[in-house]
């Protein structure tokens, strides 16, 4: 029982650091208040203590007193506000050209899957210093993404998508849990985030099984579910163009413009009259319950693929483009 | 110990006016339906109890082996909904609150005293329906009922237990309009505002809370029992419903809920440090208004429970700036106490050790909260045993040492008797001990990244989580003792007569326990709050047995 | 709330203010006013609420002042709920930056 | 707030509670109770008007289309019923005041008709839902107005579901008046209310002008949403 007695978690991630700041600031701070309030307690109680003689002298209050101790704490308590909005803003803004897993959380299990088309099941091997986006969903109820060593959690909400992400620092295998109670084996619904060096990356990947690329089994969902007969890519069909749909700026039927990211493609596939592109009429079926959320996530991701330089070769770039610098994520 | 049981003339008074069942269970006399809160919340809070201590021996080892995960499901579930709903939202309202708001406003009995009745009697029916649903297979959904695993995906008696939840809603609603209408309409000639009792001041507050919150949990749990029993779709995921509307419905009401726990407790901590200091309360008007600051601004923070639920950031945002203005009042009162001990004549009989001891666990309590209004920290410590821990500071560190606290300063009033003082303050020693030693190790589980509700869990938390079902065995010992000397001083207690602690205030002036009509005539107030100048300082009040 | 007897004039005159008021909310509908519609439609029925408030419920005579800080305060508490939640709401599918 | 030291031995006016001073305390007392728990209401329905806001802002296009299919003169002249019952409220607590008995309790009981008229032409438009497979659930289908307008029946089913809470929700509360009408009524015929004691009749007539007004807001916010004539 003794051989692992940690008394502070692993810090493995490029926010680690700051949240860990924060806290033993607060650590120290609320360490000061309470040994304060406790030894002006004992002080105060032994030395009026009951005895013959300790007459008790009536003390109305102070006004200024009471202004500086609102004050005071007012003030302390901005000062953490905004050092923790800072925080939460680097945590809740995945930097761009980040390499991304879809996750799907289902009733007591993780299945994660990679750009390149790798799928796992409660474990997700990436390389060190790789930002890493999840774009998670869930299929019954609300789970929640959490890794204690990278200090991020996200709920993963039946209906839509969240997302979460981290870079690694430091190669090892770390928990994953799911923090939000979720049924019989909430707590049985855990894993490993296994971090690597690239190199051992690469044997890993190469090593299992050649899938198709994500984009590339989204396509031919793509057509195979016959989208290609409306959305083409050159001339206007009767549906909206999708090359370089993703992250653009949509003008809609009834005057609203929406930014396309991946809420409104899935809300799009599955409701499509909900937002219905100016110009167009609302004639595309409705896939809710014909798609799987795996199928979905294809799709969502082969739509993305679809940038302009890249319309005809499949493939964002991935975990797996070696030699490129990991790119800074953009403060 | 064997004091002879001095046989006073038997004077008349509300307990022997009247015998027999109907005389209970029939009353509209406030002081009996607190003494009938009093027993129906004991009974609750030992069952709560008996849960918490369960859960604790399941997590004495990492892998799940005393009960089944469905079973530990249901464990913390039937702990979280008894011990919030039936023990922890009416304790010091409905036992101490009913028993002292007419005696402390010089009234003969709140304003409605039938309503007062049908109060328990919701109580009672929502405790049966929650107490049936838990002997024929329990709940599982935890006490938060999320939804969509409340509404689709749980297959245990959510309907049965969420109408038992609502129906006890009533009593919070009629216990707080009660309240309310007593302390406007019915103050003794000279009791102003600025002379009512900080407890009064408190529970004002509380029943503002109880009374605006409560009813937007009752339609939240209608509406997950209509969608259940009548396929209703407001919270299906499936049919486009919003997971996170049930969120915003239900923490409106749960999160002011946490301030109906906790004020009234501050109401009990402001009379009792103020007596056995033998002083008035320090800044008066400050600590009042404290009480309204916390139950207006209470409301504007709910969604800090929901920082990593999928709400917008902006929103987050917003709710963690507010979740710090609530945090000012909290510090106000504590500072108040703690200057209020200076130059005083400080006792530390029972009630005053419990002091202590809140002032002491709900300013950590506190401080803890500010961990998690941190939008930076909340991500890593949301869901974990440090919010475990957080809360139960304030709840088991604060209310319930705040509930212990009055029932021993009270108790002669309530009883006509004096609870044994020595075991009162072991008691209070070995709950404090042992609260310590069983929560706070789990401050450094929450932030190891250990999960809430978790049956089995990795190997390396072990240690901690010994620690903590150690202590939580020493708390049940803490808990049990004051339950067997209060009856045992029922019997045998020394008699109490009108004033033991020479304290301020109207309950003091009326004999103990006091007659069925409180006042032999209407009480005319011309003193200020917590006038110790003017009253005899006491000597000793229990000889060292 | 209990002296001050009302001609029973004034509650006919008050009902009949109330029965055009419902006409008008149902025909007004059918109009095209773009946006306006529905804030038109809060407006007429809120106006039926303070005539059934102020006369029928007697709060217009009540020298009691508590009785309108209740109606305030819980219609306050009303808007915070109300507002508060839609400060999630309104923004929570802006694009990438809060996508979450 | 300072009422006189009363002597506590009173000579027992009727209706006075043992514990009241006087008349007036008890009656401002009742009242304020009254409208305090009317202040509990508007938080109970208020949960059901976010959720009504929330998924009228998501789902405009499905909340048009199921509103559109109410039938808005009968929930007009539904509308026009329940006016008339807070008339008649109004009128006999004025009796009350004047002790007029047989005024009294004919108007007690046209507003109990009222409310009948109101929950039977309810009942009569909920039935109408039934045979239209509007109830959500399992038989639930929305036949969309053009097949240019497609509607989700997952979002057309959660108008239907907040349309039965909150129209169900409302019925529910005027049975509970009707219920305390009879009982008013029924002490009304026996003669127990008299100038100077009639607080039932006033509290009662408080909480029905309450659920009157819950009627005034849920009927634009169900039947109007958009009857706007569209090209």
């Amino acid at each position: 029982m003794f051989d692992n007695f940690p008394l502070w978690p692993v810090r493995a991630s490029t926010t680690a650091g700051s949240v860990d700041a924060l806290y033993i600031f607060l650590v120290l701070l609320s360490a000061f208040m309470s040994v304060a309030i406790f030894i002006m307690i004992t002080v105060f109680a032994l030395r009026y203590r009951r005895r013959a003689g300790q007459q008790a002298q009536q003390i109305e209050g102070s006004n200024i007193l009471e202004l500086t101790w609102s004050a005071v704490p007012l003030a302390v308590f901005m000062v953490i506000f905004v050092w923790g909005a800072i925080i939460f803003f680097q945590e809740r803004t995945p930097p761009r050209g980040a390499a991304e897993i879809y996750v799907v959380a289902k009733q007591w299990m993780w299945k994660l899957q990679h750009e390149e088309g790798h799928k796992e099941i409660n474990e997700l091997h990436v390389p060190v210093g790789r930002d890493v986006k999840m774009i998670m969903t869930s299929q019954d109820v609300i789970h929640s993404f959490y890794v204690p060593a990278f200090r991020i959690k996200q709920d993963v909400l039946p209906g839509r998508y969240t997302t979460a992400w981290f870079r690694a620092t430091r190669p090892g295998t770390y928990h994953l849990f799911c923090a939000e109670y979720c049924g019989t084996q909430h707590s049985g619904m855990i894993g490993q985030v296994v971090v690597m060096e690239p190199a051992q990356y690469q044997a890993w990947l190469t090593g299992g099984a050649a899938f198709g690329s994500m984009a590339g089994s989204g396509e031919s969902m793509f057509l195979q579910l016959g989208c290609s007969t409306c959305h083409r890519p050159d001339t206007q069909g009767r549906g909206p163009n999708l090359v370089g749909l993703f992250g653009s700026k949509v003008q809609l039927e009834d005057g609203r413009t929406v930014v396309a990211e991946e809420n409104y493609i899935r809300e799009s596939i599955l409701n499509p009259s909900a937002k219905v592109v100016s110009g167009f009429k609302p004639i595309m079926p409705v896939f809710q319950g014909l798609v799987s959320e795996e199928q979905l996530t294809a799709l969502v991701a082969y739509v993305k693929s679809l940038t302009p330089q890249a319309s005809g070769a499949a493939g964002t770039p991935g975990l797996i483009s070696p030699g490129k610098p990991p790119q800074e994520p953009k403060e | 110990m064997a004091t002879a049981v001095s046989i006073a003339p038997e004077r008349e008074h509300y307990l022997n006016k009247e015998y027999g069942i109907r005389s209970w269970l029939l009353t509209t006399d406030h002081k009996r339906i607190a003494l009938l809160y009093l027993v129906s919340i004991t009974f609750f809070f030992f069952i709560g109890g008996f849960f918490a201590l369960l859960i604790r021996l399941e997590l004495l080892t990492p892998a799940g082996d005393l009960v089944q995960a469905d079973t530990y499901n249901k464990l913390f579930t039937m702990h979280g909904v008894i011990m919030v709903f039936f023990f922890l939202i009416p304790a010091v309202p409905a036992v101490l609150g009913n028993f002292l708001v007419p005696l402390m406003i010089g009234a003969r009995d709140l304003a409605f005293p039938k309503i007062n009745l049908l109060s328990w009697y919701c109580y009672i029916a929502g405790g049966i329906l929650v107490l049936h649903a838990m002997l024929t297979g329990g709940l599982d959904t935890g006490w938060t009922f999320y939804t969509p695993f409340s509404t689709a995906f749980s297959n245990t008696a959510v309907v049965e237990a969420g109408l038992g939840i609502f129906i006890n809603g009533f009593s919070s609603i009629l216990t707080g309009l009660n309240f309310i209408v007593t302390i406007h309409r019915m103050r003794a000639p000279g009791l102003t505002w600025s002379r009512l009792p900080l407890f009064l001041w408190s529970h004002y507050a509380t029943s503002v809370i109880m009374l605006l919150g409560t009813p937007v949990i009752a339609i939240t749990l209608v509406l997950v029992v209509l969608e259940r029993a009548f396929h209703l779709g407001i919270f299906d995921p499936t049919r486009g419903g919003d997971p996170l509307l049930f969120q915003h419905l239900f923490w409106f009401y749960s999160h002011p809920a946490v301030y109906i726990m906790i004020l009234p407790s501050m109401g009990v901590v402001s009379e009792i440090v103020t007596c056995f200091s033998r002083k008035r309360i320090f800044g008066y008007y400050f600590v009042a208004m404290a009480s309204i600051g916390i139950a207006v601004i209470g409301f504007f923070v709910w969604a800090h429970h929901m920082f990593v639920a999928g709400m917008s950031l902006y929103a987050a945002l917003i709710f963690s700036i507010l979740s710090y203005l609530v945090a000012v009042p909290s510090a106000i009162k504590v500072f108040n106490w703690t200057a209020t001990l200076y130059k005083g004549s400080v006792s530390f009989s029972t009630p005053m050790l419990y002091v202590f001891g809140f002032i002491g666990l709900f300013t950590m309590g506190g401080l803890t909260g500010l961990f998690l209004a941190a939008l930076g920290i909340d991500v890593h410590v949301t869901d974990t045993y440090f919010v475990v821990a957080h809360f139960h500071y304030i709840m088991v560190g604060g209310t319930v040492m705040g509930y212990l606290g009055g029932m021993h300063y009270w108790w002669p009033k309530i009883s006509g008797r004096l609870y044994p003082e020595a075991w009162g303050r072991l008691a209070a020693l070995i709950v404090f001990l042992g609260f310590n030693l069983t929560f706070f190790p789990q401050f450094i589980l929450g932030y190891l990244g250990m999960p809430r509700r978790y049956w089995q869990y990795p190997p390396e938390f072990q240690v901690l989580n010994v620690l903590s079902t150690a202590g939580s065995t020493i708390l049940a010992v803490g808990y049990l003792l004051p339950m067997v000397y209060f009856l045992w001083s029922m019997r045998y207690g020394e008699l109490a007569d009108d004033n033991p602690w020479d304290a301020a205030g109207l309950e003091w002036k009326t004999s103990s326990p006091p007659p069925t009509f409180n006042f032999d005539e209407t009480p005319v107030v011309t003193w200020e709050a917590y006038n110790y100048d003017e009253l005899p300082t006491p000597q000793e009040v229990h000889v060292e047995q | 709330m209990s002296e001050h007897i009302l001609p029973s004039k004034l509650y006919w005159t008050i009902w009949a203010v109330l029965i055009c008021l419902t006409g008008i909310t149902a025909w007004v509908a059918t109009v095209d006013l773009g946006p306006l519609n529905t804030i038109v439609a809060l407006l007429i029925a809120s106006g039926k609420a303070l005539l059934v408030v102020l006369f029928f419920m007697h709060v217009k005579y009540t020298s009691e002042k508590l009785t309108r800080v209740v109606i305030i305060s819980a219609l306050f508490w009303l808007l915070i709920l109300l507002g508060l939640s839609l400060t999630d709401y309104f923004i929570r599918h802006p694009g990438i930056a809060g996508g979450a | 707030m300072s009422n006189s030291p009363a002597p506590l031995v009173l000579e027992h006016t009727p209706g006075l509670q043992h514990h009241f001073a006087d008349m007036e305390q008890q009656r401002n007392a009742s009242s304020l109770g009254m409208w305090i728990f009317l202040g509990t209401e508007i938080m109970f329905f208020g949960g059901m008007f976010l959720a009504y806001l929330v998924y009228r802002m998501w789902y405009f296009n499905e909340f048009a289309a199921g509103s559109r299919t109410l039938n808005l003169l009968v929930g007009a002249v539904n509308t026009a019923v329940l006016i008339c019952s807070s008339l008649t409220v109004a009128l006999s607590v004025r009796a009350a005041q004047l002790g007029k008995r047989t005024l009294l309790v004919t108007l007690l009981a046209l507003t109990i008709l009222f409310g009948l008229v109101f929950l039977g032409v309810k009942a009569y438009e909920w039935d109408e839902k039934f045979t239209e497979h509007h109830v959500p659930g399992y038989s639930f289908h929305f036949q969309p107005e053009s097949p240019e307008k497609p509607v989700d029946q997952g979002h057309a089913q959660i108008f239907f579901s907040l349309y039965f809470a909150m129209t169900g929700m409302h019925a529910l509360h005027m049975i509970i008046g009707v219920g305390i009408f009879s009982v008013i009524t029924w002490m009304a015929w026996r003669g127990r209310f008299t100038p100077e004691y009639h607080t039932p009749v006033e509290i009662a007539g408080l909480y029905w002008h309450f659920v009157d007004i819950v009627w005034i807001y849920l009927f634009p916010l169900l039947y109007l949403i958009d009857r706007r004539p569209h090209g």
